[in-house]
């Protein structure tokens, strides 16, 4: 099908992944390792890539289906004796949303700036794996690739065609900030991304909150209920997330102080998905790598949407945009403007 | 809600019981309070249990939400008026932790009511009697509505 | 476990409503609870004796009394405990009075709630852990803040109890408001000839270090150990050398307005307070002086005979340790422009209750001749209007200053005195004359000078041709009343110093929202704050005459005299401490703690983590509250504990 | 030996029916857009075609299972007496289309649970009383490897009863004395020679599709290469979180906590050695701090550990720790990389 135009969002990306090779081979000489994607078991499932040479860079891809926020690697640095990767200087490749995670964590001050180099990639929004998993068996998918578009997949050698907006990310749908906002290098030059990426498919990101919020009381109860019994509570949601660098700390598993048990019954599952949700208030920048990583898709993102639409209304917080601002339960202002007392009379 | 291991001769008048309500008071304003309501005989529902806390800063957002989860039928948590808090800051933090907890709750399918803050100076036993009274008939048309 | 437990009847204030008998059954049957009993005066001293033997006998390790409020005597049982060989926080207390029998009727529910704070109890009981109390070195100084009749006093009692003070006072001179007066009710002693010999003695007693011209930068530290800094303010005249001859303020060509004399007379840039100053030495105010204004003159420097101008002068901050600390920062007046329907502020001849005194003093812009500001005239009717600013809901000032009927009473003698035949009113709503000889003393005005007291609140005063018309209402007549007058004096109440709200912030003590201190109990602790080893005394507490002042003063030199008496004090062990194998170190309790307890430190293998100095925290919790992997616990109210007085409730 | 039967596929849910008055069954059913080993309920949707999330394992090793319950009572005043009391149910069970893998896996745990060494009254009270009936793979995932491992699609090991799918009906071969009461009634017909064949061939089909490689002298090489710089690189990516071992068939470790204070429970939930807790000493001093020690100690009981002490891999191939690793950790990738350090 030669002389046909190559699709213009490919195009982009191939341009990207030529210019982040060597954007990533140049920041090696200022870091211990560069993370980036790689090719994973199956063409839907890129695997984060430890760089430590030019040979390893030859192994980076980026498309469509790089997803993974990085940024979780980050908080390693800070300690010796436990995490990660102690002490070492990191790379680390940046979309627009996992650049807010790498603010909000800068704000928190777990981070120093010195200690990492953020190669920038403008977005264009990515396939979300689970939307495709609904429609096919994906775990046996053979090729993958973007026309005019829809996404065009090859399963049990039969082509299958969805358009974008159906399986892209909730997230992507309504992303504003498809250009990193922090970064030592950018890929794929700002100007021409300037545009808000996606936005023609937009859509509120708290309109399922809003959704949700329509309920009665005691619908909620069930839904949550049931969906909190199929919780294996392997932590995966919490292992992930680039703001639980207490993982190993965390009271979802001690005993001083003894706040839950490990049974999986539903009401002691939703009591440790609602600690994390208030645990992450007024932090969590809705990567959605929790939900991502959940095996049994149990819908985490709308927890920690609903509490970042309250803090934003309560303290006009958004997390992870202004890496100034302090946030907003580490500090108080003696008259709160959004808070009323009770009135008892 | 088991009674504990007492076992009165007759069991008290079921739809009389006062609902069980936890209480968290903060030691130097609201505790007082409560007791100069007692020191003045200010007559209260009696299904206000009062845990004691030094301060509302003491008060990690856990302890309503571990409380309701368990299945407690409403809970409150008094301190001193922002401003006037003995450890300067506590009740100005406290604030805001519990002001996001109480719009969480009902998004997790626990009714608005269940839950509430206020702030108690220890000379406002007056006012401790109508939080306590107010937030119990509450919880009690709570109740009511759903059996 | 062994827990005994001791469940008090009260006399009837808790049988009265809660079947204790079934308390104790129902208490027998709880896990661990290997004792149970009834008082029927648990903190009687046969009682206590009691409890002691029962835990002997039963070698209980555990305490749980259910009785009244632990606010009342949960000290005393822990002292129960201790003398029976127990570490006395192995101890909890079930509020079955003020939060149960007293406030309910119906015995079944009284009794059901009653066992349930038993069974909480007991639960969070056999949670605690043996607690010492830590033991803290002393520092044997005192600091005394504000330099008023208030701070003096106290610092001569400290002082005579053989403890080093440190006096400040931010003024350059100390007296305070005391030293602006005139007379002294009720006994109308020049003020001046009962306070100097005081403020000579503050001077020259070995004990006492004064620093005139200073302010209390910052405070760390805690009872027994505070750490200070205190600004010593650039005077630019070096006090070692000056001898206070006062030929550079004669000297001086700058117009001022004099601060001591609260803007009435004039005054220099270089100045010395008042005659009987201590110390006895010239300032320059930088606002007012040429050379700083214009980099001219520097006629002092020139005329100095002791040498002693030195317009390089810095702000030098000086660190020292204390092992109390009295604020005695006293009051200011409250700010009579506020009520402009009397005038105040616009015209000259309406001042306030202090400027007036100043007019009567000798030492006054007028030396104590009774002149109108506005033409120098002598005033024939001179109206006293009391309560300008105190017992006024609408300017936010509800309270009584207690002082200005006094004050009042004694300004219209001392004007009868000098013009004799002028004619005095004085508007008043009722007069608070409580003190001993106080009443007299207003009764000898009324009758041996004849001034015309009229009770009612004056609505209004205006000026017409060089008249001030004052408009009142006379209550006991019930009818209005009208007085030109020559002069007015305003009685203006009492507000906090400037700046009481800072220092406060930086001594950790709270105030009221009129910014007076807040004592630790109005009745039982009125000259101690809930700060351990900060103290009050006079005015910055509440409003009060001197008398009381003074009493204030002695009282708290004895307290502090008693605290540093110890040559090692204990504190409390219920703080906070942080389990540094599991901390992460992300340091959002350092960023919280209000009283800067919790420091950075590494462990061997470099990792950061927090630590809590146990005697500078204060246990508030707020660090516990704020670890997310709940790293931080506290003697006393641990997670656990909490917890499982929740699963008491609820569980049953 | 063992039965051939062959039943209609729409009879599948009239033969679960009559099975369920005497069993409780477990079988793969979509909840919430996830397919799960859960409670037959009719109406539930059946997904024979989905890779189920978790193994079965489910049936005979809950993730929750209360051990016994105390309750503290008074014989007299002064001492505190426990009492305890423990009902395992008796409950006949099916575990229905689990896959060959699945099956495979309870071979670990027969060994680990009821082996030579202590017997685990709990899990051999549900063994004894559970039946498998497996289905045959056609259509392996991309993540599967069960025939690098000594398994196969369609290999009977471990299961009462192998299902072939035959298009519209299904091949039904016993492999149990105790299977054999399951196949009477009248959904059944007897097999033909055809059937036998076409379900050989499909069978043998499925077997081409799957990848396989050598794992031969993998559990010696472990051992040489623990100290090496390898396992830092391939667990740089790893979260340490529990999604491969919750989710894997064979992963048996567990923890015993008492829950409650007077009256309560003690309960054995599952546990993971990839937590950081799993080796944290009451000391403070964990002997594996860090993942990489945790990835290397997986991967090392899978395919070095166990084989050498039981003479057989304990990983199955089932691919779940690839495909629910949130970073895609892949285990064949570790172990076939292992060769060539």
């Amino acid at each position: 099908m030669a002389g046909k135009p190559i699709e213009m969002r490919n195009k982009k990306t191939k341009e990207q992944l030529e210019n982040l090779k060597t954007q990533v081979e140049e920041t090696l000489s200022q870091v211990d390792f560069v993370i980036g994607y790689a090719k994973g078991y199956d063409v839907l499932h890129p695997t984060p890539l430890f760089v430590r040479s030019t040979k390893d860079a030859q192994a980076l891809i980026w498309d469509d289906f790089c997803i993974n926020n990085l940024a979780t690697y980050l908080p390693s640095q800070k300690r010796p004796g436990g995490l990660f990767h102690p002490h070492e200087k990191i790379g680390l490749v940046v979309k627009g949303c996992d650049s807010r995670a790498v603010i909000q964590l800068l704000q928190e001050g777990i981070i120093d700036r010195e200690n990492f180099k953020i190669i920038g990639i403008s977005c264009q929004g990515k396939v979300d794996v689970k939307k495709l998993k609904n429609r096919v068996p994906i775990e046996r998918v053979e090729s993958a690739e973007i026309k005019e578009g829809s996404i065009e997949l090859t399963v049990d050698s039969r082509g299958q065609k969805y358009p974008l907006e159906e399986v892209l990310y909730s997230k992507c749908l309504s992303c504003e900030y498809p250009t990193p906002l922090i970064y030592d290098r950018l890929v794929g030059g700002e100007g021409s991304l300037r545009s808000k990426g996606p936005k023609e498919f937009a859509q509120d990101p708290y309109h399922d909150v809003e959704e949700f919020e329509k309920k009665g009381v005691n619908e909620r109860l069930d839904f949550w209920e049931q969906e909190f019994s199929r919780c294996l509570r392997c932590y995966a949601c919490r292992d992930i997330c680039p703001f639980c660098y207490c993982q190993f700390e965390c009271i979802a598993q001690t005993r001083i102080p003894h706040w839950l048990s490990q049974k999986t019954a539903s009401k002691e599952n939703k009591f440790f998905h609602m600690f994390r949700a208030m645990h992450l208030a007024g932090r969590c920048t809705e990567c959605g790598e929790c939900e991502r990583a959940c095996p049994v898709d149990l819908p985490l993102l709308l927890l920690h949407k609903k509490m970042n639409k309250k803090v934003s209304e309560l303290f006009g917080y958004r997390s992870g945009i202004n890496p100034k601002l302090r946030p907003p339960l580490t500090i108080f202002q003696p008259e709160e403007k959004n808070i009323e007392e009770e009135r008892w009379e | 809600m088991s009674r504990g291991n007492l076992e009165p001769e007759k069991e008290p008048v079921k739809n009389g019981t006062p609902p069980k309500i936890i209480a968290f008071l903060c030691n130097w304003c609201s505790y007082v309070g409560a007791d100069m309501a007692g020191t003045t005989r200010l007559k209260q529902p009696e299904g206000v249990e009062v845990i004691l806390v030094p301060c509302t800063g003491r008060m990690d957002p856990l302890f309503p939400m571990k409380s309701l989860v368990e299945g407690a039928e409403g809970v409150l948590v008094s301190g001193c008026h922002p401003g006037e808090c003995h450890h300067q800051d506590g009740n100005l933090y406290a604030r805001r932790r519990l002001e996001v907890l109480k719009g969480f709750l009902p998004f997790m399918g626990f009714e608005e009511e269940r839950f509430s803050y206020t702030w108690i100076s220890a000379s406002e036993g007056k006012k401790w009697q109508q939080v306590v009274t107010k937030f119990t008939e509450r919880i009690k048309s709570l109740n009511g509505k759903k059996d | 476990m062994r827990i005994g437990l001791f469940v008090c009847h009260c006399g009837n204030n808790i049988a009265s409503t809660v079947d204790v008998k079934k308390i104790v059954q129902a208490g027998l049957k709880l896990p661990y609870v290997v004792f149970a009993t009834d008082v029927d005066y648990v903190c009687s001293a046969p009682s206590q004796k009691n409890i002691e033997e029962a835990i002997q006998e039963k070698n209980l390790n555990r305490v749980v009394i259910a009785a009244c409020s632990p606010h009342v005597h949960e000290e005393t049982f822990r002292r129960v405990l201790k003398r029976a060989g127990l570490n006395p926080y192995l101890l909890q207390v079930a509020n079955i009075r003020e939060q149960c029998s007293w406030i309910h009727d119906n015995v079944i529910f009284a009794t059901i709630k009653a066992l349930d704070l038993v069974r909480m109890a007991v639960a969070k009981v056999s949670h605690h852990e043996p607690l010492i109390a830590p033991k803290v070195g002393v520092d044997k100084r005192a600091l005394v803040i504000g330099g008023g009749i208030a701070g003096i006093q106290a610092a001569l009692d400290i002082a005579e109890g053989n403890i080093p003070v440190t006096l400040v006072e931010r003024e350059p001179t100390i007296g305070g408001a005391m030293a602006k007066l005139d007379k002294a009710f009720p006994t109308l002693d020049c003020a001046a000839c009962i306070l100097t010999p005081k403020m000579a003695e503050v001077n020259q007693h070995e004990n006492i270090e004064l620093m005139v011209y200073s302010e209390i930068e910052d405070v760390k530290g805690y009872v027994g150990n505070f750490e200070v800094k205190i600004r010593k303010k650039a005077s630019y005249v070096d006090y070692e050398k000056c001898v206070g001859c006062g030929i550079c303020e004669q000297k001086c060509p700058s117009k001022a307005s004099s601060k001591f004399n609260l803007g009435r007379g004039d005054g220099k840039a270089i100045y010395i307070s008042f005659p009987q100053a201590v110390p006895k030495v010239a300032t320059i105010s930088p606002k007012h002086c040429i050379y700083f204004q214009r980099q001219k003159c520097r006629v002092c420097e020139k005329l100095c005979p002791a040498d002693a101008v030195d317009f390089k002068m810095q702000d030098e901050i000086v660190t020292e340790r204390f092992g109390a600390i009295v604020t005695a920062t006293g009051y200011s007046l409250f700010d009579y422009s506020q009520y402009g329907e009397y005038g105040g502020g616009r015209y000259p001849d309406v001042m306030s209750g202090l400027q007036y005194e100043r007019f009567l003093s000798p030492t006054g812009p007028s030396k104590g001749e009774i002149k109108r500001p506005s033409d120098g005239k002598k005033p024939e009717t001179i109206v006293f209007v009391a309560c300008v600013g105190s017992r006024d809901e609408a300017k936010g000032r509800p309270y009584c200053s207690a002082v200005c009927c006094m004050y009042t009473a004694k300004q219209a003698i001392l004007t009868k005195e000098r013009l004799p035949e002028s004619q005095i009113y004085v508007f008043y709503i009722d007069i608070r004359a409580t003190g001993k000889l106080y009443e007299e003393f207003v009764r000898r005005a009324q009758e041996e000078y004849g001034v015309q007291y009229v009770r009612g609140r004056v609505s209004k005063i205006y000026t017409d041709n060089g008249k001030l018309k004052v408009r009142g209402a006379d209550t006991l007549l019930g009818e209005p009343v009208e007085v030109d007058a020559d002069l007015v004096v305003l009685a203006t109440g009492f507000g906090a110093s400037k700046g009481a709200s800072t220092l406060a912030k930086k001594l950790a003590i709270s105030h009221d929202s009129y910014g007076f201190f807040t004592e630790s109990h109005p009745k039982l602790k009125p000259v101690e704050t809930n700060t351990r080893g900060v103290f009050l005394a006079g005015a910055c507490q509440s409003p009060k005459d001197i008398p009381a002042t003074v009493a204030q003063a002695s009282g708290v030199a004895s307290k502090v005299l008693g605290a540093l008496s110890k040559d090692q004090i204990e504190t409390s062990p219920l703080v906070a401490a942080v389990d540094a194998r599991r901390c992460i170190g992300c340091f959002q309790c350092l960023g919280v703690c209000p009283y800067k307890a919790i420091e950075e430190t590494a462990l061997n293998d470099g990792a950061k983590v927090a630590e809590i100095i146990p005697t500078l925290c204060q246990g508030c919790g707020l660090c516990v509250a704020t670890c997310n992997p709940g790293v931080i616990s506290l003697n006393g109210f641990t997670d656990n504990q909490l917890i499982s007085e929740v699963e008491a409730i609820v569980k049953g | 030996m063992g039965m051939n039967k062959v039943i209609a596929v729409e009879k599948i849910d009239d033969w679960l029916d009559t099975l369920e008055r005497t069993h409780r069954i477990l079988a793969p059913f979509k909840t919430g857009g996830v397919t799960r080993f859960e409670a037959y309920q009719r109406g539930k949707e059946l997904d024979l075609e989905r890779f189920a999330v978790s193994s079965p394992k489910e049936a005979f090793f809950p993730a929750t299972e209360t051990i016994f319950n105390f309750k503290l009572g008074k014989e007299n005043v002064s001492e505190t007496v426990v009492s305890l009391e423990s009902q395992v149910k008796n409950q006949n069970q099916i575990v229905f289309g689990a896959r060959c893998c699945d099956a495979k896996g309870l071979a670990t745990f027969d060994t680990v649970f009821s082996g030579s060494g202590y017997q685990d009254p709990y899990f051999k009270k549900k063994r004894n009383t559970t039946l498998l009936i497996t289905i045959a793979c056609h259509q392996p995932a991309n993540t599967c490897f069960c025939t690098s491992v000594g398994g196969g699609p369609a290999d009977p090991k471990g299961a009462d009863i192998l299902l072939t799918s035959l298009d519209d009906k299904y091949l039904a071969q016993t492999f149990s004395t105790k299977a054999k009461t399951l196949l009477a009634g009248s959904f059944f017909t007897d097999a033909t020679q055809k059937d036998l064949k076409e379900a050989k061939d499909k069978n043998e089909a499925a077997r081409q599709k799957l990848k396989t490689f050598s794992v031969d002298g993998v559990s010696q090489k472990l051992t040489k290469i623990f100290e090496s710089e390898y396992w830092n690189e391939k667990a740089a990516k790893c979260l340490s979180c529990g999604a491969c071992t919750y989710t894997c068939p064979t992963c048996y470790c567990f923890n015993l906590t008492d829950e409650g204070k007077s009256t309560g429970e003690r309960v054995r939930t599952w546990d993971s050695c990839m937590f950081p807790q799993f080796t944290l000493e009451a000391s403070g001093h964990n002997p594996r701090p860090k993942k990489d020690h945790r990835l290397r100690n997986r991967v090392n009981h899978k395919f070095s550990y166990f084989p050498t002490q039981y003479r057989m891999l304990s990983c199955v191939g089932c691919g779940r720790c690839i495909r629910h690793c949130p970073v895609s950790v892949d285990i064949r990738e570790i172990v076939q990389g292992a060769q060539e350090v």
